[in-house]
């Protein structure tokens, strides 16, 4: 038992001194019929090497991005981890504490969650931010319900263009709540219709929300739709799944958002196979008690030595219980701070850089796709790393597979989440895809038309 | 160990703020030449979409950040450092394996769209964890999509009121008990439902007859807690459980206390149709200073068709991911869940086996009632029998003295120990909740014992000294009054000093 | 950072030593069940040759052990946690993708003996790292053997030994500087030479003459340290190898400063036939407490035919290790040396390339003049002129006060930095030798700067809190007499007590 | 140049404080025909992720032991290392600190130290130990010459049986004091002849050195080895190439043994190709102040709490001078603290059931090859984990490229050392070889033979 220090030894003597003969005394209490009267049906120990072994075993059965070229995106993003980032983030200190309750003791999490929330605030050009939520999504169901508790409006306007499972996440947390979804077209640009988001908007109109950029990887209009929006008194929630654009597209607070959520994976976190990743979740100082999650501010001590605090905690669970803001509890703190070591290393150039360099690697991909027979690119809009195909021949299906046979992994299949973009696949190109990754794929697509 | 105290002082480490620090144009990164045309910007994007600058963000060498943040990690307490002994947080040690299976290159680095016939290890991985949990709790099924225990709870609470929707009326109301953690109503509220609260019999647990009384049709649900924050073992369970069913209500349990009972007693066999559990306590996944865990939802068959999607089944000797579930909740999160984190829990369950869990709950119980039984005399034991996971203490016999709860925990920092959970369960006035779990040794807790009791002569003979702790610590106790009153939750580039990295 | 001094003090852990925890049977490892017959070992080796138990040797479960690490760790000062000015020893940062590529399994899991098909990338690194290192030295060959400096200044005076014995006469003597480091004497007399110390000139240098009065056929060759550990660069080391050569001498360099002049001279065209690299200094492996590091040995063509076994081969396209070579000296360690550190000086000159190795000298050389000019004023500074790599200065301005170098080293601890190298070079009384290094920031070195200042002015007027110093950090100044009159080396099983371990 | 932090603006203003116009003033004193007037002939800069590719193209040309099974050990053991080593040995508190030359901020790396003396002195039996030499190789080699220092005896006795390389190693260190190494032969038995060591003993010798287990695996007869050596006042230095033998095998300072050196690799330690690896040096206390190399010990400060310094170092170069007991300086201070964790983890019971499992494998290897058709056990000697075996039909150059074909490493061929075994191999097992490897090794030679 090298996780269980106490001995059968240690137990029997820690039993005398508790005064009763065995541990099933202790366990007295449970109702014999509420007992389990057999051993858990659960394979045998492993030794350390062994669980290794199975474990590599089993990852061994699974691509990886390192062994495959990879276009997918789609809410998930593969960018460069420096080294440092995993060094800094896995000291035990940090990760092996928990949420910092007792502030003398936990200085290094709070000022850290202080410097990301800071960072947060500059990215997205808003005035406050919170801890983390659990995820993009989840970031995105809980704007729509805060700006329901603002003000009490009942309709959300949901365009088609946002992340899809986004969007059902939203449908699940707000329907119990009595408001509904209307859902917004997109244009052959690939962005949210100015004019249908104008003729929706009513006096029952909580919020509109706007991803961006959009799930087609196309920049939305957002200061057009923050006009419009706060025309009818409703709110403006932007979305962001990819934050690398924050280091060259315009900032949503800029644009007039409200509240602006977004999936922080593209900070420094891995892919994880969809998990765990980091809810953002920003909006304007009016707002803050309307907030969801966990806020840390920066006081001082009797000595006037500065310090950091979990505060504004009657907006949670633990004190004001079904009143609460939210009821999230553990957040994403780890994948938090992950996120503020990444942007520390890559600062105010690199990050500039970073998302130039996507910018300029995307357009590069999507003008090979536009001379590349059997295909179009299907949106006319301007994007950052992410752009919509439509392969006119071969199934979006047939495609992807003639190029695992190249170890390349290529675009999402839309037909999935979009009937009538069956045809298109969504293809996403970063600093991770060299130049010669990118005519490897237009060259095995353009064979496999 | 002799008697010296674990908590002494040594040198630490200021460090400034990212942004008071580094100098115009540093950067700690160094990113590949693009090897595409360089194109301007603006020709790639509209002008009024662009953006130039940040003021303000850190410009530092990776020196600078490297130093930044170890320094900062020396101002935390983790588990690593010493004893944690958090109520209803299970600080148990995290296996180091666990930290390097999840970063194997097929976990941390695979895609959550890529082709399952790609990603055939996470999801027999998900497959086989999703049975494990299952016979651990004596569930039918598990949706592992939850990202932590409220949401697990969220969850919990919408498949109740979907299955009750079904039935025809998702009805008003969800029990929960008085020393339910503030999530529990909270997560019903966010669900749509009025809470009603139940207060606990006088030896700690939910009377039956309490339940009764509140029981009726516009019920929807009890939301237990077993063991509960008292580290009591709901002994009433099956027959409460009896009685919400019998009034066609569900019973949900807060699954957060399952290290105590592992292998002894599984929920599914009390009357339970819905629970949680905390994969970041039972199951050894790293708190993270706050996450991310991992709150998987075990479920019985009737609430089956309700769970999110998509769901992992076994197709012959395949494994693929059924998003077609048509009477499906939806979703709680994007993707699947807190992979990484399910891949410590599997680790974890394959390390100890079925003998090994048994073995974590009867020394987590031997523990907490070595611990109850050392300071009974010395603290105030509000309800006084033996317990599971965790013993509840309260202040009442250092009041007299002036001093509280908080002052005593701030002491424990002296000797080296991080304070028990304070103030929780709201049903006992100024609870200590100590939570030892099986991770630690006799030596480690005869030494916290020797504190607590230390503490407690303190507050009588030098009371001061307790009430202005901690000393050692590189900060003393903060106002947070100043701190909720005049939020500052965030650096902003000095209006006086012209900000730093613009200059030039 | 305003004037707060960065060293402060924290909570800190005591920890016993590992012999005084722990109890009887508590293992932190779980070895596979044995899938071959468990044959008792009576049946398998000699009774005589067998042993039963190790009686006192550490029981500890792996919480135990990470926490007793842990906490010992953070009683340490490292480059990560701040400025190390540590003086001939070049602390500069260590750049974390280093760390993990070393650890890549192709390098850290590969057998030195298996077969060079199956080891092109290791034998590819290390032929082209030679290479790289030739270049940067001006040498023509080098040897990747040696396991640190002194190891690899024993190899250099190993190969001119054996090159004059190829001329007939090994010779008897060497010639050293009074300014060299202690391993070059040491290295010299462990391959069988006398060491002969020349006086340096009064400008820090070592002269002509002082070498031509030396200099004759029983001279086999000098050891000149370049720049030397004056941090001055050896003016004359053209003309002091033109004499020694003219007798049939040697010119060894200690190449341990490289730091200061790469890419901008290189001792290869200053008639230098061998010298040694310190990779754990100039090319950022890190140290590891004391090692281990690499010190390859480069050298001219003539010393060639007696480089160690194996030399690393291109034949074609395949990379070869050539065990083949008669007039070898042999070998000064088993296999090929210390693999892992080569790794990381491949990496970083991949990752700095010709201009970063250039810049790296650059700012090294600007670093410790700023250092020197800022300090001038207060600390006596025997060799006034400009400097490369590092600065030495002398307590002589405090001595007056009972202040000495020892004093002011320890109260550095107090602001937060770790003390500069002390008492060496041994020509400079007092010496306090500072070398800042190219990964410190223009704001650290005035942080340094002002403490130094501080300390200058706390030495006139309040000398016992420096003498007294340290103050912050966990222990005080030790009593390094008692260590060293009654050795206690080890620790034993308490003849008292039963030991622990053993009852039962 | 993420690695230098001083800007140019930076460095500017250091200039101007310094009071010179460009860096080329600082250089002034370095002879023009002295300076390098070209760049410097190297590969361009990489980026961070362009080197993380280079780094690991060059890696994956390398066999590693994760994908192949490996029967490889001869100086270099393939041990499973437990997840916690690394963990806690890359504390960078631990691996970016010096030697600690300054005791108050260095408790750590200090206590560390006096641990490992102590460890070292458990499983040696002897009564003191000291920081680390380089390997096992250059510790017999500083061996052999300290047993010279004691007694000033000229010549030592060196069997065959010692790691060829180790041999190698005194040779190059020894001649250049004048000592001369008289070889030993073997016997069938693949140990040293005890009648040839006494009739070899003179009052000439100054240390007779022996390994053990030995280099065909085999365990010497230390005990009347020690006491000829004795008789003949020479000293016994004991080499210990495979460490992990402690756990079974009785100590050298139970057998009498004045010397004992070793490599300490399998102590946690990754193959590494070669190195960094671990020497290990212990001896009695009456020869301390001869000893090489750094020692730690116990003193107390000022308030009389306990701590650790560097002692005793009037026998170190930087004191001593060309009087040292070495020249040694830096040395192996990470690999020693990593042998102090591995030794911690697995601990008293843990080090004895690795002994044990690795003596049964190998003891079941033995007896397979000693029943396959084409092969036999070369030497009829008591072996811990490894064995010498004759191929009598192909060479074991045919035979280990046919195991490869199967992704096997064979053993190693004693014909480079041994041409009078030029037909066998040295195979090597432990409890990394599961026993499928085993009887997949001797299917896939017996296939070969
Ligand atoms: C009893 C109980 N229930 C629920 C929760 C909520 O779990 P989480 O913090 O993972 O959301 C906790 C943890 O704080 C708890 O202790
Ligand atoms: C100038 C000089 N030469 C030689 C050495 C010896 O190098 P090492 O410690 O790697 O043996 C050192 C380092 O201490 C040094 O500073």
């Amino acid at each position: 038992m090298r996780y269980i220090p106490n001995t059968e030894a240690d137990c029997r003597t820690m039993l005398d001194a508790i005064g009763v003969r065995s541990s099933e005394e202790l366990f007295a209490d449970i109702p014999s019929k509420l007992r389990l009267k057999r051993g858990l049906d659960l394979p045998p120990p492993l030794s350390e090497s062994g669980l290794k072994r199975q474990m590599s075993a089993l990852a061994g059965k699974d691509a990886d991005v390192d062994r495959y070229s990879s276009f997918l995106g789609a809410g998930a993003y593969n960018h460069f981890i420096p080294a440092a980032v995993s060094h800094l983030v896995f000291r035990s200190e940090f990760y092996t504490a928990y949420t910092p309750y007792q502030p003398e003791i936990s200085q290094g999490t709070l000022q850290a969650i202080y410097e990301y929330q800071t960072l947060i605030c500059q990215l997205t050009g808003m005035e406050i931010a919170n801890a983390s939520m659990y995820d993009g999504s989840s970031a995105l169901a809980e704007a729509v319900l805060m700006a329901h508790r603002i003000n009490g409006r009942q309709e959300v306007l949901m365009p088609r263009a946002v992340h899809p499972e986004y969007r059902m996440v939203c449908g699940t947390y707000a329907n119990k709540l009595g408001l509904r979804l209307l859902e917004l077209p997109y244009t052959d640009k690939g962005t949210t219709d100015l004019k249908q988001v104008k003729a929706a908007l009513s006096p029952r109109t909580s919020c509109v929300v706007v991803q961006s950029p959009n799930f087609f990887g196309a920049l939305e209009m957002l200061e057009e739709i923050a006009e419009a929006a706060h025309g009818a008194g409703a709110l403006l929630v932007v979305a962001v799944a990819e934050p690398v654009s924050f280091g060259i597209v315009r900032s949503p607070g800029e644009c007039g958002a409200d509240i602006v959520v977004g999936e922080g994976q593209s900070f420094g976190n891995h892919l994880n196979f969809g998990g765990p990743y980091l809810g953002l979740f920003a909006t304007q100082e009016a707002y803050l008690r309307s907030m969801p999650g966990r806020l840390v501010g920066q006081t001082e001590d009797k000595h006037g030595r500065t310090g950091y605090v979990l505060t504004l905690s009657t907006r949670e669970q633990h004190i004001r219980r079904e009143k609460a803001t939210s009821n999230i509890c553990t957040n994403e703190g780890l994948c938090a701070l992950t996120a503020t070591v990444y942007l520390s290393l890559l600062g105010r150039t690199g990050l500039r850089e970073l998302a130039l360099l996507n910018l300029r690697k995307t357009a590069y991909a999507k003008a090979a796709f536009s001379k590349l027979r059997g295909y179009e690119v299907r949106f006319s809009g301007p994007t950052f790393n992410e752009f919509v195909v439509r392969s006119k021949k071969r199934t979006p299906a047939q495609v992807n597979r003639a190029l695992l046979g190249k170890r390349i992994i290529g675009g999402m299949e839309l037909g999935r989440f979009y009937p009538e973009l069956a045809d298109c696949l969504l293809l996403c190109v970063t600093e991770e895809n060299s130049r010669e990754e990118i005519d490897a794929l237009c060259k095995a697509m353009g064979g496999a038309r | 160990m002799k008697d010296e105290t674990i908590g002494i002082q040594g040198l630490a480490f200021h460090e400034p703020l990212l942004f008071d620090q580094g100098s115009k144009g540093r950067t700690a990164c160094s990113l590949p030449e693009s090897d595409v045309p360089e194109v301007k910007p603006e020709r790639l994007l509209p002008k009024k979409l662009l953006r130039h600058d940040i003021p303000g963000f850190p410009e530092l060498s990776e020196v600078e950040v490297v130093r930044h943040f170890t320094r900062m990690s020396q101002w935390n307490y983790g588990v690593d450092l010493g004893f944690y002994p958090l109520g209803s947080c299970t600080m148990k040690y995290n296996p180091k394996i666990n930290e390097d299976v999840w970063r194997l290159p097929g976990f941390s680095r695979a895609h959550p769209y890529q082709p399952e016939s790609l990603a055939q290890g996470a999801l027999q991985l998900m497959f086989e964890l999703e049975q494990y949990l299952a016979e651990v709790s004596g569930m039918e099924r598990v949706s592992l999509q939850p990202a932590a225990g409220a949401h697990g709870e969220l969850l919990g609470m919408m498949l109740i009121r979907a299955y009750l929707e079904s039935k025809g009326n998702p009805r008003k109301r969800v029990l929960v008990p008085d020393s339910a953690h503030g999530t529990n109503p909270a997560s019903s509220a966010l669900c749509g439902y009025q809470v009603v609260q139940i207060k606990s019999g006088p030896k700690g647990c939910v009377e039956p007859h309490a339940v009764a009384e509140a029981m009726d049709e516009d019920v929807a649900a009890i939301m237990v807690t077993n063991p509960n924050t008292l580290g009591l073992f709901e002994e009433h369970i099956a027959e409460i459980a009896k009685i919400v069913h019998g009034k066609g209500g569900q019973v949900y349990c807060d699954g957060a206390n399952l290290n105590a009972i592992m292998g002894i007693s599984r929920p599914g066999d009390t009357g339970i149709d819905v629970l949680q559990f905390n994969l970041h306590k039972t199951f050894s996944v790293p708190h993270g200073g706050g996450g991310p865990g991992a709150g998987p939802v075990g479920l019985k068959a009737h609430l089956a068709p309700f769970m999110p999607v998509p769901v992992v089944e076994r197709k012959g000797d395949r494994f693929v991911l059924n998003h077609n579930l048509p009477s499906s909740v939806g979703k709680v999160r994007a993707f699947y869940g807190n992979f990484a984190a399910l891949v410590r829990a599997y680790a974890y369950i394959r390390s100890l086996g079925p003998s090994g869990l048994r073995r974590v709950a009867e020394v987590a119980v031997i523990n907490a009632n070595y611990l109850m039984s050392q300071l009974k005399g010395h603290y105030h034991l509000p309800y006084d029998k033996f317990c599971k996971h965790e013993c509840v203490f309260s202040d009442a016999r250092q009041i007299p003295h002036d001093v509280h709860t908080l002052d005593i925990a701030k002491r424990l920092m002296d000797y080296g120990f991080h304070p028990p959970t304070i103030y929780f369960p709201l049903i006992v006035r100024g609870a200590l909740m100590i939570e030892p779990t099986e991770t630690e040794s006799k030596e480690t807790l005869d030494q916290f014992i020797a504190a607590m009791k230390k503490i407690a002569e303190e507050a009588e003979r030098e009371p001061e000294l307790v009430r202005s702790a901690p000393h050692k610590t590189k900060i003393s106790r903060l106002d947070e009054v100043k701190a909720a009153r005049q939020p500052n939750l965030r650096w902003k580039v000095k209006t006086s000093e012209p900000e730093r990295s613009s200059s030039s």
